[in-house]
């Protein structure tokens, strides 16, 4: 899910929660004040919508099937974000621990490679676009 | 293969770093319809060297990452995926 | 921390989040409706407390030391529990995401070794310590 | 090493199916300070059999794990501490 208001823990953990699984995990992704040594003041995430919500499902199904989880909830804020805000939060529940962590890890590490969002960073010497530029 | 739709430029939705270099929302290549995504890419690169600067980019069709070889289509939904960075 | 009332995943992420941290990583683990097969009505948890809090620091330290985390959080509970109710919650923060992956499975995996807590299961067939018995 | 201590009987505090086996929350053993935790583990399986029936169990100090070749003293802490099963 993409959304332009604030990410919460709470419900992402009511949507997995389930009576047969005894593992969650949560990965809560924030924005950093320091980034390779550059002071961040605030940052802007731009979507692909559509797309976005296409790969960010195509991942959600292929973290069931290969750690056979009982469900994943995958959200990621759009729009201005300051210091300390929460980007993203991925949301996994599983019967054991060990897929809970190997998954959750796997929709976040996909995440970062496939998912069409682009993070825009304000800086004192100006704003970049992560990942861009070599 | 209709060749209006191939003399028709096509509209190429451009996001993040891409909007910059296109200054827009947008932009229009003609002669893409009909073509490659290769040679869709080398037209980009021709038309806006700068995209030449970036680490990569990748070509969408209709909401999916499209191949080199995959052939554009007419009325298909063509985005420039610069680098991605969520999370 | 060793708490008889239920645990707070907010509480958590508020403890150890931090704008220097860009990863927070939580394990929930919960009561599941079965066990090997069996059905499982609930539980009750009993701590050897003052042993439990100090097993509990040691991991939170040597998790902080050996995987450069910024901050652990680890709350247990004591006392009878229901189907779904979380018995512990681990929440870590780190700059990056590798580390809190493998902070916070680390200390869950620990805790389950060494802190002296026991979990008695209450089923139709009677009640069990896990664990206990081969 | 205190000869009165050495006779008093030493209070061992027992949780989980320890709690069980005793019979409640503590049990008495004598002759078992200034001994190691290796004898007094011995005396507990002589005593008490049925901790022979568990997978394992360790003896805790003052709060600490406690090694067989520890000597227990008079006035120590000492827990029985079965398999543990938190989380």
């Amino acid at each position: 899910m993409l959304s332009g208001e604030p990410l919460s823990l709470d419900d992402c953990q009511s949507f997995v929660a389930h009576p047969s699984c005894g593992g969650l995990c949560f990965f809560v992704g924030t924005i950093r004040d320091l980034n390779l040594g550059e002071t961040v003041t605030h940052l802007e995430f731009e979507a692909y919508a559509p797309m976005a919500v296409r790969e960010m499902r195509k991942i959600a199904v292929a973290a069931r099937e290969r750690f056979g989880l009982h469900a994943v909830s995958l959200h990621h804020r759009t729009g201005d974000l300051a210091i300390g805000d929460t980007a993203v939060i991925v949301a996994v529940s599983s019967k054991h621990r060990k897929p809970a962590f190997e998954g959750c890890e796997f929709v976040i590490d996909e995440l970062k490679k496939t998912v069409p969002i682009w993070k825009r960073e304000f800086r004192a010497d100006g704003t970049h676009w992560l990942n861009a530029r070599p | 293969m209709d060749k209006l739709a191939h003399l028709t430029p096509m509209k190429i939705l451009c996001f993040g770093v891409a909007r910059e270099i296109a200054g827009g929302s947008h932009l229009f290549l003609d002669d893409v319809a009909g073509g490659t995504v290769a040679s869709l890419r080398e037209r980009l690169l021709r038309d806006y060297p700068a995209f030449g600067e970036l680490v990569s980019f990748a070509v969408a069709r209709n909401e999916e990452y499209a191949e080199d070889t995959d052939i554009v289509e007419a009325g298909d939904e063509v985005v420039i995926i610069p680098p991605v960075a969520g999370g």
